[in-house]
């Protein structure tokens, strides 16, 4: 395939995070293509890239960026809280490219003309942080950040925050919270939407480490190639995170829409099939807040809107695949109880739902489950996010809520059979 | 909330009602009568939406939706629906996982019986639980300070003692731990929730979790009375609820008074209850302190005013105090003193207070109108310490309003951290400063191009940008009071003069300490003046009409009282529940008027210092155990509820100086509460229209602003879920609509009997002495909670020392250090007392609480202050 | 024949058995459902029952019940939990023997023996306090002089068949709601009642 | 030891300096804290409330929502073994079933040697080598129970001292000097 590596080009080299590396690989050429041009002129291309946010949501950025309220303050916030489960692609990005990131930040500053720019990066990632650091280090003795950057009269500050373990703080308005230093409680939305009351009050933007790595190239080669790769309102490439019972679970970048769930799973290149050549299950396309596909839906292409269309979304590019000899109930039990975890505890519904769930599952799965706990469950999950479909209603502040139910919801929806041989046999029958 | 005035339509429940732009849902909704559950909302607090239990149906871009209606503003023409299957399945499930972690251990739950978490349950939650699997367990109630206990099991995580704390009392002590189901509300470590506030988090919990000490089991709701009252602790005269069981003082809380007090009291009036069933309550008379019958004693009392007043005329009797009265009271013995023993010397105020002219003769404003005031100026003391809930109330102004603050204290003041200026001036010169500010002249240097010297310590740029503040807004409100003990209360006086001089527009709000000092003063309980604000000479010939004598000439005031008693000139002084050794400035001289041959009458109902050694003590009532009405500083007239039977042979006051009248042949023409009240609305044209019925009528609950302007006021709806424990008050919007009597037939304060009262400003020179080299000035500010004996025993704050502070530039100065014990020279005399560092205090100052305990080697701030002199100056020697 | 239909009703009144007996040398057995003079439980281990919420005093009718809580002393608890009952009184001037102050109680700490035999010479007499209520180490009901106590007075104490329906179910109906562990006076099930005890 | 050392104590008003407001500055303080001490001292807790100006009870309150810092002492070496849904699949449960065995605690303990303290995680983002276990949050992935036995063997003898720095030190480095750019007009606030 002669799709280009637009995040990943330079993965191959092992001193890749190093500023060496980054300036004879073209680093920081996009900077000073963009200083030279006039920061609506670089919001015009990404909005003509139509780069989709690589969080989870998956906003236009170019909308995003156009949303700013007008005020001499304007923060930038790269989101690099990266807790998904199963998604582990922001690491390898700020591991192992530090500067592209770097560079991405800055340019993004320009564009909205940032007053100060904040790179919050999850606390548990201790050797991304010291490579993060380092890179903002450099880069500010390159004259790549601080005042006057490259003699174009824009300055801008890069602080690295690191977080503390909340997964909770990758929402946006919790993280502005957390870099407040309060604690990630997300905020009530309106009024607190970030464009218009964001970080101190002041219009911020929130933007994923892998939107800002793209920034470099969509600069040095124009959003109309970017826009080229991909299909409709999926365009570029993008990371997926593949894990679970693959033979090679990792970071692959593909072109959007062009392949699908199938091509990840079995592609050689890519996750080289199932593990002991067992048939795929299940698969949760994107994240633990992601409704589950069966292996029908195996062909679907890497889309975001057909995703969408079929029920789920791809959300931050996680995808994790189960094998037939995977226990349902169990790996839904898991994922509630990273949701009863993570719970920041703010709103009823999810701080005592989540645990209640947890609590039911785990006694279904240790053998002490009666039939109308799968009803009791649906109706927990219902009274969490009233429907229980796709995407969900809410009753509580942010989406952490409404996530919760999606694993039981759906596993329970798939495999109701699975969970009444767990009620029936009095314990799992896979272990 | 915005003020905006605009209207417009929306639906509730398919009904078409107005609503106000940038108004709640809930408010909204609350308006129209339409209730929507909620725990974590709070009227008075900003909305965090955490509970969800407030989830209706709303209109939206994407169709009808859930929301929360506490956080979301009403829009022109938005449907809301609270009562649909969607709804209620919401605020099912809602409830239902509030309850998987709750105890149901209800039967043991002081809250049990008025909880709005079970109150809402059989409301709109399940009728049955679902939960099978434990609960989660914390340690039973861990207290969060000597007062309140938390019961973690019990919190359902709203937060509104959380908010409280940070939000309204700005003391944040407490807040949520971890996350999760595992959030907690806690403290930091050893660090105890000592606010001065903290019992209001009790009072807003909707659960049990936050339980106060003495409440705790004490009783069950179903058991308790409740009567409406004005707290009597400081002059603030918050609303609250009087609840007692079984005849016993049981429980205090706050109402939602818009203009006073707005549901939150202070921990020294929410349990100062306690205070009436203290060790220390006088339960019958005493004669040289031995148990007597009424009789015995009020001939004895009597006897000596008959000879006394025979011998050497009536300005040998005396009264000092009055602010424990009520106005009912503080009538009875005005026209007592007045008419029948014919004394001028009242004084309800013991030289700790304010001139009565500025009490009574300055253009007045209401707290509402201070904390809607573009500026306010605060030349005082620490109102925290003085008036908590005026802190709460000016705080909020400062930092949710549009008002901007002044304070020009001699210290650091719990305000400081929300005022625009801040003026720490040197004690005793707080006229300088006030002349400064307000004076037409700008502060010139002495000679041009010379720096300007600081004014009295203040900075001359501070000075400039506060001068400006005031020249800008004309209109402020200026809070005036006492800052300390140490420094006359002719500087006060001399700094009025110097506002009232300059700037016409200026309104006032007088602090006072005691309770119904400015119901006293009202009553003409103040040399020289007569009930309803006016003075001896204006209203001679009115008085002399109704009472039949009124004495010819001014008499004296309580330092010239104690003077006159310590040269044995006095032949009885009777102390209306007054404390001189404890209150009065200058120990020294009260002591020695105690203790002098003049016969010392007590009518109290706590034996004090000065009890103990009086002649006669008769038991009086107290808060609580009598009716009537109370005056706080604004001029606010409230009522006063009965709830206990006074302890023991216990007489109301005016009871007292009903039967003192007949036994020395006099007859003041009352029999009853109602009696004194008639005679007050008939011939005092301040209390005219102040009918009883006017208390009964659910328009004047807040109470009355004297005086009556006629200006009606608006009753709020009353949230029970904010305030749960008070069963219903007739505060409810539907108890006004019911009301058709003419309540509000006020007149306005004109009067055609005489003239009242006015502030002059006095063209004074005061010559505070030049504080020198050796010498540090004294300063002696008031404590909330000091050793006067209407304090409750249940304090929340720890005991402070009664030692001097100093910084360490003076400690280092002597060589001491802190614990050290010096030798204090001053005017009264030479003392001992140990020594503290405290860096806030200025150089050249040193500071002790008055009135504070001082055991061992300490010293009381009463032990250095002279008599007559402006200012305290003490040296140090160390030993 | 006339004069015999006027004595017709009195004499076939004559020949039945009769109804009354001549109390109190005789005494008839109570009926099992009889409600007497209170008992306040405890369990096994010797704790009181009562809790002190009041409950009792709430739902009286009569307001003959005092009630109040307070800490249970941590050293020497005199009921599980936080609270108890400190101070308990019942004027039997007042009470009606209604029973309500059972079917309130949550802990099953007052229940009503068949005691109804008892009299004072003065009021004070008559407000019988924790002393003369709480039952004895064994859990029987402490028996005063002035009580004339009979056999069986103090078994089958009402709280055994209370609330046939604690929270309104009628699949409650029918059942034994005395708890079983619930120290002194484990039940048989009454007569219709299904005998299941149900678990706590 | 629990109080700030003069060189951290310079890092702390560096650190503050870089945030518009100084409460912001409480994260990475808590992180040095931790450094210092391995965990969050009360004593730490108190003198970070005075450098920022917030009540202890705020900074107790915000620092414990964090996973990442600790209010009671733990071990030298922090074993985190991700449980969640991918190590759960790569069979993570099994793995932490050997680490209790091996260190002879149960998870959430620390071994009576103060060494290790055992957790379970949540998904530490090394899902590509399941299960993924961290030692004072350096990953160590794709262990099975005898690598994990070498690990800790390693870790014992100091042979991995270099790599992993002692507990509560997150990053090593930290930016020098404060902020650089002018403070344009808006950014003072």
């Amino acid at each position: 395939m002669s799709i280009p590596k637009i995040v990943t080009s330079r993965l191959g080299f092992d001193d890749s995070f190093t500023m060496d590396r980054y300036i004879k690989t073209g680093g920081y050429q996009a900077l000073r293509k963009a200083l030279k041009a006039k920061p609506e002129e670089i919001r015009e291309e990404v909005t003509t890239s139509n780069l989709l946010g690589r969080g989870g949501a998956g906003f236009e950025t170019g909308r995003k960026w156009s949303m700013l309220r007008p005020n001499p303050v304007r923060y930038l916030v790269v989101n690099g809280d990266e807790s998904e489960p199963a998604t582990f692609k922001d690491r390898m990005l700020i591991e192992r490219d530090p500067h592209q990131l770097v560079e991405g930040t800055l340019i993004a500053a320009y564009a909205i003309q940032a007053t100060q720019a904040f790179i919050f990066i999850r606390g548990e990632f201790a050797l991304g942080l010291e490579r993060v650091i380092n890179a903002v280090n450099e880069a500010y003795e390159y004259g790549a950040i601080g005042e006057n950057i490259f003699g174009s009269g824009f300055s801008i500050d890069l602080v690295v925050h690191p977080g503390a373990g909340a997964y909770i703080c990758g929402e946006e308005t919790a993280l502005i919270e957390s870099l407040e230093g309060k604690r990630g409680f997300p905020r009530i939305k309106p009024p607190f939407f970030p464009a218009a009351i964001g970080l101190y009050g002041d219009p911020t933007v929130v933007n994923n480490v892998e939107t800002m790595s793209n920034m470099p190239w969509i600069v040095n080669n124009g959003g109309a190639a970017f826009a080229s790769l991909g299909e409709g309102r999926s365009t570029g490439t993008r990371l997926f995170a593949l894990s679970g019972h693959v033979n090679q679970p990792g970071n692959y970048e593909v072109e959007m829409s062009k392949s699908t769930f199938r091509d990840l799973i079995y592609n050689p290149e890519y996750g080289g099939g199932v593990r002991r050549n067992n048939q795929v299950k299940a698969i949760i396309p994107g994240g633990a807040s992601a409704p589950w596909f069966g292996p029908d839906q195996l062909d679907l292409a890497l889309d975001q809107d057909a995703v969408a269309k079929a029920g789920s979304m791809l959300g931050s590019g996680s995808i994790i695949v189960m094998d037939e000899e995977t226990c349902m109930v169990r790996a839904a039990w898991r994922i509630a109880r990273f949701f009863h975890r993570e719970s920041c505890g703010q709103c009823t519904p999810c701080r005592e739902g989540s645990g209640w769930i947890d609590r039911i599952m785990r006694r279904i799965e240790d053998g002490y489950g009666r039939e109308e706990d799968l009803d009791l469950l649906m109706d927990a999950c219902d009274n969490i996010a009233p429907g229980v479909s796709w995407p969900p209603a809410q009753t509580t502040i942010c989406v952490l809520g409404p996530s919760i139910p999606s694993s039981v919801a759906w596993s329970i929806r798939m495999f109701r059979d699975e969970y009444l041989i767990h009620i029936k046999e009095g314990g799992c029958p896979f272990r | 909330m915005s003020d905006s005035s605009e209207k417009f339509n929306i639906s509730i429940d398919g009904i078409e009602c107005e609503a106000n732009a940038g108004e709640l849902i809930i408010t909204a909704c609350d308006n129209a009568g339409v209730h929507i559950p909620r725990f974590c909302y709070h009227p008075r607090m900003k909305p965090v939406g955490m509970c969800r239990m407030c989830l209706v149906e709303v209109s939206g871009p994407r169709g009808m939706s859930l929301a929360p209606s506490c956080y979301l503003q009403v829009a022109p023409g938005m449907e809301i629906v609270t009562d649909s299957e969607k709804v209620k399945k919401a605020q099912d499930g809602v409830l239902e996982f509030l309850l998987i972690n709750h105890p149901l251990d209800c039967p043991v739950c002081d809250k049990g019986g008025e909880c709005p978490l079970q109150d809402q349950t059989l409301a709109y939650g399940p009728g049955e639980s679902r939960f099978v699997e434990s609960k989660r367990h914390w340690a039973k109630p861990i207290p969060l300070s000597d007062l309140i206990l938390l019961d973690r099991e019990r919190c359902i995580q709203c937060g509104r003692c959380i908010r409280f704390a940070e939000e309204i009392a700005g003391d944040p002590m407490i807040d949520f731990m971890s996350r999760g189901e595992t959030i907690e509300v806690n403290i930091f470590e050893e660090n105890k929730f000592t606010s001065y506030y903290s019992g209001n988090t009790v009072q807003i919990c909707p659960v049990g979790a936050l339980t106060a000490t003495p409440y705790r089991f004490a009783s069950r709701p179903w058991d308790l009375e409740q009567v409406e009252s004005t707290c009597m602790s400081c002059a603030n005269g918050c609303r609250m609820v009087v609840q007692s069981s079984q005849d016993k003082l049981i429980r205090n809380l706050g109402i939602d008074s818009d203009p006073v007090n707005q549901s939150w009291l202070c921990d020294k009036g929410r349990f100062g209850f306690t205070a009436n069933q203290s060790d220390l309550r006088v339960t019958v008379p005493l004669a040289s302190n031995e148990e007597v019958s009424w009789k015995s004693a009020i001939d004895f009392v009597a006897d000596a005013i008959k000879q006394a007043v025979d011998s050497t005329g009536p300005e040998s009797v005396a009264i000092i105090g009055g602010s424990r009265l009520t106005n009912e009271d503080a009538y009875c013995w005005s026209k007592f003193a007045r008419s029948v023993i014919g004394t001028d010397s009242v004084d309800a105020q013991l030289g700790d207070g304010l001139a009565p002219e500025l009490v009574l003769g300055l253009p007045k404003a209401t707290i509402d109108q201070a904390c809607k005031a573009p500026l306010v100026v605060l030349v005082g003391p620490d109102i925290r310490e003085e008036a908590p809930i005026l802190f709460l109330r000016l705080k909020d102004a400062a930092t949710n309003g549009q008002t901007k603050l002044i304070e020009v204290t001699p210290n650091a003041t719990s305000l400081s951290k929300y005022a625009t200026q801040s003026l720490f001036h040197r004690p005793g010169e707080q006229h300088v400063v006030i002349s400064a500010l307000v004076s037409p002249q700008e502060l010139k240097p002495p000679t041009q191009g010379a720096p300007i010297q600081p004014v009295a310590g203040v900075d001359v740029d501070d000075i400039t940008l506060a001068r400006k503040l005031i020249q800008e807004n004309k209109d402020a409100v200026f809070i005036v009071g006492r800052p300390s003990m140490a420094d006359s209360e002719e500087i006060l006086t001399e700094s009025v003069s110097q506002v009232v001089a300059n700037m016409s527009e200026a309104k006032f709000l007088t602090l006072l300490r005691r309770a119904n000092t400015h119901g006293a003063l009202d009553s003409g309980l103040a040399p020289g003046c007569l009930p309803g604000r006016t003075t001896l000479d204006l209203g001679k010939e009115h008085f002399t009409k109704i009472w039949g004598k009124v004495p010819a000439t001014k008499g004296s005031s309580c330092t010239e009282i104690l003077q006159k008693a310590s040269r044995s000139e006095l032949k009885v002084l009777i102390l209306l529940g007054a404390d001189p050794i404890k209150d009065f400035p200058s120990k020294k001289l009260a002591l020695s008027a105690i203790n002098s041959d003049t016969k010392i009458v007590s009518i109290t109902a706590h034996m004090n210092d000065s009890a103990k050694l009086s002649d006669v003590v008769l038991p009086a009532t107290m808060f609580g155990e009598k009716a009537g009405t109370t005056t706080n500083f604004e001029g606010r007239v409230s009522s006063l509820g009965k709830k206990v039977t006074a302890p023991g042979q216990s007489w109301d006051d005016w009871a007292i100086a009903v039967t003192l009248a007949m036994r020395l042949g006099g007859d003041l023409g009352f029999n009853s509460l109602e009696d004194i009240s008639e005679e007050m609305e008939k011939y005092v044209p301040l209390y005219r229209n102040l009918k009883p019925h006017i208390w009964e009528s659910s328009a004047q609950k807040d109470g009355i602003v004297l005086p009556i302007t006629g200006e009606s006021v608006k009753p709020r709806w009353i949230d029970p879920i904010a305030t749960p424990g008070i069963s219903s008050l007739t505060h409810h919007r539907v108890a006004l609509r019911d009301s058709n009597d003419n309540t509000l037939e006020l007149d306005t304060g004109k009067t055609s009997e005489f003239q009242v009262l006015r502030f002059e400003p006095h063209q004074g020179d005061l010559k505070i002495p030049t504080l020198d080299a050796y010498s540090l000035r004294l300063m002696a500010p008031r404590r909330l909670y000091d050793a006067g004996t209407h304090d409750g025993p249940a304090s929340a704050t720890e005991e402070l020392p009664s030692i001097l502070n100093l910084n360490h530039y003076d400690l280092d100065r002597i060589g001491a250090s802190t614990g050290d014990r010096v030798k204090v020279v001053s005017s009264t005399g030479e003392h001992v007392s140990k020594v503290a560092l405290d860096d806030s205090i200025a150089k050249g100052t040193a500071l002790i609480w008055f009135n504070l305990k001082a055991n061992g080697d300490e010293i009381g701030a009463s032990d250095l202050i002279g008599v007559g002199e402006l200012v305290t100056d003490i040296r140090l020697e160390a030993i | 024949m006339g004069l015999l239909n006027g004595f017709k009703v009195t004499l076939a009144q004559t020949i039945r058995p009769r109804a009354t007996v001549q109390y109190p040398k005789v005494k008839k057995a109570k009926p099992e459902r009889m409600h007497g003079r209170h008992v306040l439980n405890r369990y096994e281990d010797g704790m009181e029952k009562c809790i002190g919420c009041e409950l009792c005093a709430g739902v009286c009718p009569a307001r003959c019940i005092y009630v109040r809580g307070a800490d249970n002393p941590p050293d020497h608890p005199v009921s599980p939990g936080e609270r108890y009952g400190y101070v308990y009184e019942i004027n039997y001037l007042r009470c009606i023997h209604c029973d309500l102050c059972v079917e309130a109680c949550p802990t099953e700490a007052i229940t009503e023996s068949k005691l109804f035999e008892f009299s004072f010479s003065n009021r004070d007499q008559a407000i019988y306090g924790k002393e003369e209520l709480v039952v004895n180490d064994d859990g029987t009901p402490k028996k005063l002089p002035w009580e004339d106590w009979r056999k069986g007075d103090d078994t089958n104490t009402s709280g055994w068949m209370r609330a046939t329906s604690p929270n309104g179910s009628k699949d409650n109906e029918g059942r034994v709601h005395w708890s079983g562990e619930l120290g002194y006076g484990v039940r048989k099930p009454e007569k219709n009642q299904s005998g299941e005890l149900v678990e706590q | 030891m629990a109080r700030f050392t003069t060189e951290n104590l310079e890092k702390a008003s560096e650190i503050i300096s870089l945030y518009p407001e100084p409460r912001s500055a409480l994260i990475p303080l808590c992180h040095l804290a931790q450094a210092q001490d391995g965990w969050l001292t009360p004593e730490a807790i108190g003198q970070i409330a005075d450098l920022i100006g917030l009540s202890p009870a705020e900074v107790k309150g915000t620092a414990s929502f964090y996973d990442m810092f600790h209010t009671e002492q733990v071990g030298e070496y922090l074993v985190g073994v991700c449980t969640n849904i991918s190590c759960m699949l790569g069979g993570a449960y099994e793995l932490l079933e050997h680490c209790e065995d091996r260190l002879g605690i149960r998870c959430g303990q620390t071994t009576k040697d103060g060494k290790f303290t055992l957790e379970e995680m949540e998904c530490m983002a090394g899902c590509d080598g399941p299960p993924c276990v961290t030692v004072n949050y350096r990953y160590f992935l794709g262990l099975d129970n005898s690598k994990f036995d070498q690990l800790v063997d390693d870790l014992e003898s100091g042979r991995l001292d270099e790599e992993v720095p002692k507990h509560g030190t997150v990053f090593r480095n930290a930016r020098q000097g404060g902020l650089r750019a002018n403070k344009g007009e808006g950014q003072t606030k």
